[in-house]
């Protein structure tokens, strides 16, 4: 038992950093630090320059572009991204759509869709989510009717991010409505431009339209773009869980932010002294810098765990991850808001979204619209209250 | 001991209810917000008539003559609304200084129309670097003849875009964190050296960033005597925090209430998502905190203009430490609870969160108080 | 409205406080500050102080030696108590069966009883809980069978505290098996030497025997000692419930609690310093010290609501007492610990019950103890998790 | 990075989890508990005969060769089973202070004895004053010809009752509080001028308090060079915490389980209390905070033996305080959802909480660390 990296992996480790101090635009390093959101163009062009390099889609099958790196070195890749701090690739394409179109998809949309989804010439957004149908994924309604070559879909989808830049939307839709609810979903492909899509942008409290409504009205959908069979679209759906576990607990994403409050808390002045000196301070930074090393060392248990089961364990204690890791997220993110003090005040959306200088310090006046925006970390992707029900039948057997 | 309101109260209560309850939902909230002054021009003349922007003033110059009663009574209603109208600023703040510190002739001259709501107010106490040590001051008033000259920045002013007059807080005297040597000045805010940036605030009014440069103040604008302004700074500060914390319960209850009839109607596999228990406990804890938070409004109401200027920067201290960590509970679990939509800008909750969290930056953070009721030797006296 | 006292209440407060001050015997005041457990003659010399003031039984109609105080007095009085610190008065005797016999009794039972339960020469004990009846108390199993004159009683009662000392036991048994749990209990006065009663003390983790196990092997009660009628003891338990408003938040002892904190911390070092000067110990306290202020004011606003309600309110915000009252007493026990530091691992129960010097340092050896026990204190009369359960249901209608 | 157990780890876990089980239930325990000195010799000679006292020594000297995940291994595995015997004392403490700085001589006459079991010791270090300050020592050392003369007391020095020989820190120059000038000297338990005042403890062992008077010392009895013991003393407090760090994730793996156990068998109107979504969230909590708790130990393990004197220091305060952060809410949370029966000394599980919570006193409380820690700069570095 050695919970240290080894020699090799601490190579690799200062062989990824040195990538990201290098290659990261600091433009793109800047607008992370000061907690900005990047916007799609500095996704896409930070996205190809990491496929130029060929760490596009570093977990991905090596036949697709991935780099076979085990669990410990897309920790490693995660943790530098993180710690750079660099933008993260686009969930939907990178974690999502393209692992299930490696495992389900034809050789056809393989080759149509791949190349594109690692080099972010194709954008995808995520359709699961319905008005109803938060927590309880399966009890969703938009329908989708076979009629000859297409399928036609009807229907509504929430908290679709980025489905107002995205060209191509995965999507869950209803073709069985006399089954069982998992039975009878199937999972399509949907060109974003297609007649009778109508997309409403939702604004969150931090200001930034980072999700949106996606309406269908008699959307017609080629039949090739459907992945896997008719029916069977809950099992690919279920399959993403999987792609998840690495990474969740974004433990490198919280020193970073906790970095940063400290560097930011050392020109703030409490007393007539430095708030970075100030003992409370300190000692609050420390308890969550303990939390935040525990979860570092649970996270990596959880790969070993991954590895030994050649990657397919769909092991609860990723819920432990995804709990403790989001509040440690927010955590980070209240301690920003506290050092940054009255200047969080201010509505400061030009500058978050990148256009307008700042009225107040380029350091504190996203850190309310951050605060506010991660509250939800603890209730995307399963809430909190799911995980802990995840954890108490399938762990503790209650 | 006695928590009966008067007869009087009673009415104020009903009456200023009624009115966020007629006009102030979240889709005319949505409405006052987008006009050019991110308020309404006609619901100000309005709470005049009311004589809601003269509760605190005495009868003799035009107010309600009211108490820090019924100054908590408007301030949690219009939590519950949470009202847009430069209320605090204006009638709580900068009304306050003069009322509690402001000569005969001031009063006289500013106190009829901001009660007749002809004339709006801001208080600029905070500058840049001050955080929130109220005595951290950098702005300088120097003497010059008769009267002052002020130059300096002042920070977040809340509603210090539409202000039609400024309290400014300036030093005269002494170093930079010294309690001796501050003055309060009222500014005309279109006065020649006065220039406002104004912005959107994350609670839905408007704040300005205020430059003062060779401001000319005359000599009966002075409220008090220049350079002793301190415990006058204090007594503001204080009624303040008893109105924000006022503020907050109606917030806070907002959010209790809009919570509670969510569980009660939004429906996951099949069934409401208020039975089940992990939610509902968490409901309670948030009512727990509330009531915890509506009774410290209420203890720092009481102390508020307390004559005894220790014990109450103690109760304030202690008022702001429970309506901060309350707020924040019930703040958080409310956007939790709601899930998704709870953090939509669509959706009234997250409004509430956003004030609540704001207010914690005003007059002082949890922490900032907490330090200062520790130093001063905390709450338990051995008498009890 | 006003929060503050009238001069009357401050009067009374001064005489209550004088009172406390001249007559609590200073043995006993010193066993208190300590941390002690005051044993049987100590309660009984303090209680029969108490009567001859006619200060023993103050809630009760003045018929009965109650003093008429309203409320806020009691309230006060109760507040006077913990700051002493005195000890509390017997519950079984003074909250519990004495308002019960008050309301429900025979004039012969109250003539009989209530001079004794007031001065302490009857000790009565409760018989409630039983084995797999703990929160679910209406689904008690002891059994009582008419034969003649008497009842025939078998069964077990579990957590009957001070039951090794009591004279009496106040006892709900089952009288008819066939109905609806809450129907066919009946409430019974056993003389707790009685043939066939056996008491087994049950030791809690302070190492006191604060409780016991009592079986009952054919134990004949006379029927003129049953309370009320029979199946409805039902009805005169719950009554009791409302008598357990007052006070139940112990504002007064949390304070006398952090009182004591804060004099010990002054005579402990930490890097050279006195504990007591420690910013982070001292805002930890006065954290503690804000709660208890709230719950002091929320305690006075159920009282108010009580007055309104001529004393007969049920209200569910009682449970808000309960909940905030006993985090606040356990968080004040935690902070003795605290101050105490590596002294509390001894085990000083000879000192804790009163016959032998300490070890230790006679102020830091009982914390520990005291921290075990007072876990009890979000468990015993409905669990804090009970008391959210009547809150969500109660209060917010969930 | 790896996880894995080697074979012989697995194989020496595999049988100090079955002498758990076998020989460590809650009754078999309270017997143990009543003997004489508060534990079991045969089973004291049963953990010689497995090599479980010489775990952390070399093989030359008679060792089992293993380092700190062996420990690991022992603790956890005396954790769950809640073992009495002086394990931690003579072994960990007494036998790390020799192991780690004592003289091959030293080594050679005291390790052999300590595996073979006819040896106990233990570690007099803190004093009435010191707190949880290591350097703040008032018993002195003095020169005596080529010995030395020992003076001061010791307090709750564990299973110090029944310890042949003592590690006793004492002063030899400097101030109250210096890290300079401090000793360890073995001290044998029957020397002249030592008196030991023996009692029980919460967590069901023994300790003592120990004076010594003009204790005599020889030459050779001295670890290491006199007045600079610091980085020793420092080293195996460092052990210390990591062992218990180790048996503190036993005790709360058993506090989990027993209290999951009763959740599924405790039946409360009608059903399992387990089915009750706010007590199923509560255990899950548990799970939570023990895992946590667990990986830090596993970090405290390795770190505990690291070179870097700083980063050490930094790991084993954060592993304390998380250790005592997880063990304090699994405990309190334990005793919570078992109810009255959790309270009484007739159920197991409050055993495991009076034992996590005199191990919270034990080489510096959550406080004391997280202090230390914030005072060191914290544990990110801007290297992550």
């Amino acid at each position: 038992m050695d919970l240290r990296y080894t020699d090799e992996e601490l190579a690799f480790r200062e062989e990824v950093r040195e990538f990201f101090r290098t290659e990261l635009p600091e433009d793109i390093r800047r607008k992370m630090i000061n907690g900005q959101v990047p916007v799609k163009e500095e996704i896409n062009r930070w996205q190809k320059i990491l496929n130029r390099k060929g760490w596009a889609v570093p977990g991905w099958a090596p036949e697709w572009g991935g780099t076979g790196w085990d669990a410990v070195k897309l920790h490693i890749f995660k943790e530098a991204m993180h710690l750079a701090p660099a933008p993260e690739p686009l969930t939907y394409n990178v974690n999502m759509i393209g692992p299930v179109l490696i495992a389900f998809g034809t050789e056809e949309q393989k080759k149509c869709f791949l190349p594109g989804i690692a080099n972010l010439d194709i954008w995808f957004c995520q359709g699961f989510s319905e008005p109803g149908a938060g927590s309880d994924l399966a009890s969703l309604k938009t329908r989708a009717v076979r009629d000859g070559n297409d399928y036609v879909v009807n229907g509504q989808k929430l908290w679709t991010g980025t489905a107002h830049e995205a060209d191509y939307m995965f999507c869950l839709v209803r073709t069985d409505p006399d089954v069982k609810k998992q039975k009878g979903i199937t999972y399509l492909l949907i060109k974003m431009d297609t007649p009778g899509i109508s997309v409403r942008p939702v604004v969150t409290l931090d200001g930034v339209p980072h999700t949106n409504e996606v309406f269908f009205d008699n959307v017609r959908v080629p039949v090739k773009n459907r992945v896997g069979e008719e029916n069977k679209g809950w099992d690919y759906a279920k399959y993403l869980l999987g792609n998840e576990r690495i990474g969740i607990a974004r433990v490198g994403l919280s020193k970073s932010r906790l970095n940063r409050a400290r560097e930011r808390a050392a020109n703030v002045t409490v007393d007539g002294k430095p708030l970075a000196e100030n003992s409370r301070f300190r000692e609050r930074l420390a308890a969550i810098e303990v939390e935040l090393k525990a979860l570092e060392i649970t996270n990596m248990r959880v790969i070993d765990e991954v590895k030994r089961s050649a990657g397919n364990a769909q092991d609860p204690k990723a819920s432990i991850l995804k709990i403790k890791g989001s509040e440690l997220q927010q955590a980070a993110t209240e301690v920003l808001v506290e050092v940054s003090g009255r200047d969080v005040a201010r509505s400061e959306t030009g500058f978050l979204m990148g256009d307008e200088p700042p009225i107040g310090p380029d350091w504190a006046v996203t850190a309310a619209h951050n605060y506010f925006y991660h509250r939800a970390d603890s209730i995307y992707g399963g809430s909190n209250e799911i995980q802990h029900n995840i954890i108490a039948k399938a762990i503790l057997g209650l | 001991m006695d928590f009966d309101l008067s007869e009087e109260q009673r009415m104020l209560k009903e009456s200023v209810d009624r009115l966020v309850a007629e006009r102030y939902s979240f889709e005319q909230r949505k409405a006052y917000g987008k006009e050019a002054e991110g308020w309404n021009r006609g619901l100000w003349k309005q709470y005049a008539d009311m004589g809601l922007l003269s509760v605190p003033f005495e009868e003799k110059y035009g107010g309600f003559g009211g108490g820090a009663v019924e100054t908590m009574i408007v301030m949690e209603a219009f939590g519950r609304g949470l009202v847009l109208e430069p209320y605090f600023a204006t009638v709580v703040l900068a009304g306050g200084a003069i009322r509690m510190g402001g000569s005969e002739e001031q009063k006289k001259a500013i106190l009829p129309k901001i009660a007749d709501g002809s004339l709006l107010m801001a208080y600029a106490y905070a500058e840049r670097q001050s955080r929130y040590d109220l005595a951290d001051v950098l702005a300088t008033a120097k003497k010059d003849g008769a009267g002052w000259v002020i130059d300096g920045e002042k920070t977040v002013v809340i509603h210090g875009d539409c202000a039609d007059k400024l309290v400014v807080v300036a030093r005269v005297s002494g170093g930079q964190r010294d309690k001796d040597g501050l003055g309060l000045f009222i500014v005309d805010a279109k006065a020649a050296g006065v220039s406002r940036r104004s912005y959107p605030t994350q609670d839905g009014v408007r704040g300005a960033d205020i430059t003062l440069k060779g401001v000319k103040v005359a000599a009966g604008d002075v409220i008090g005597e220049a350079g002793k302004a301190w415990p006058l700074i204090e007594c503001v500060s204080h009624s303040a925090i008893a109105a924000l914390a006022s503020e907050a319960v109606g917030a806070m209850s907002a959010m209790q209430d809009i919570t509670v009839e969510y569980l009660k109607t939004r429906q996951q596999f099949g069934v409401a998502i208020g039975s089940f228990q992990a939610l509902q406990h968490r409901a309670v804890d948030m009512l727990v905190a509330l009531e915890q938070g509506r009774s410290m409004a209420m203890y720092g109401t009481m102390m508020a203009e307390d004559p005894n200027a220790e014990e109450r920067a103690k109760a304030m201290a202690a008022t702001k430490v429970q309506i901060g960590k309350s707020a924040k509970y019930v703040g958080q679990q409310a956007i939790q609870l709601h899930g998704g939509i709870g953090v939509t800008m669509e959706y009234k909750v997250g409004h509430y969160f956003m004030r609540t969290t704001v207010m914690e930056t005003q007059f002082g953070d949890t922490d900032h108080h907490l330090a200062a009721l520790a130093r001063a030797g905390g709450l338990v006296s051995a008498a009890g």
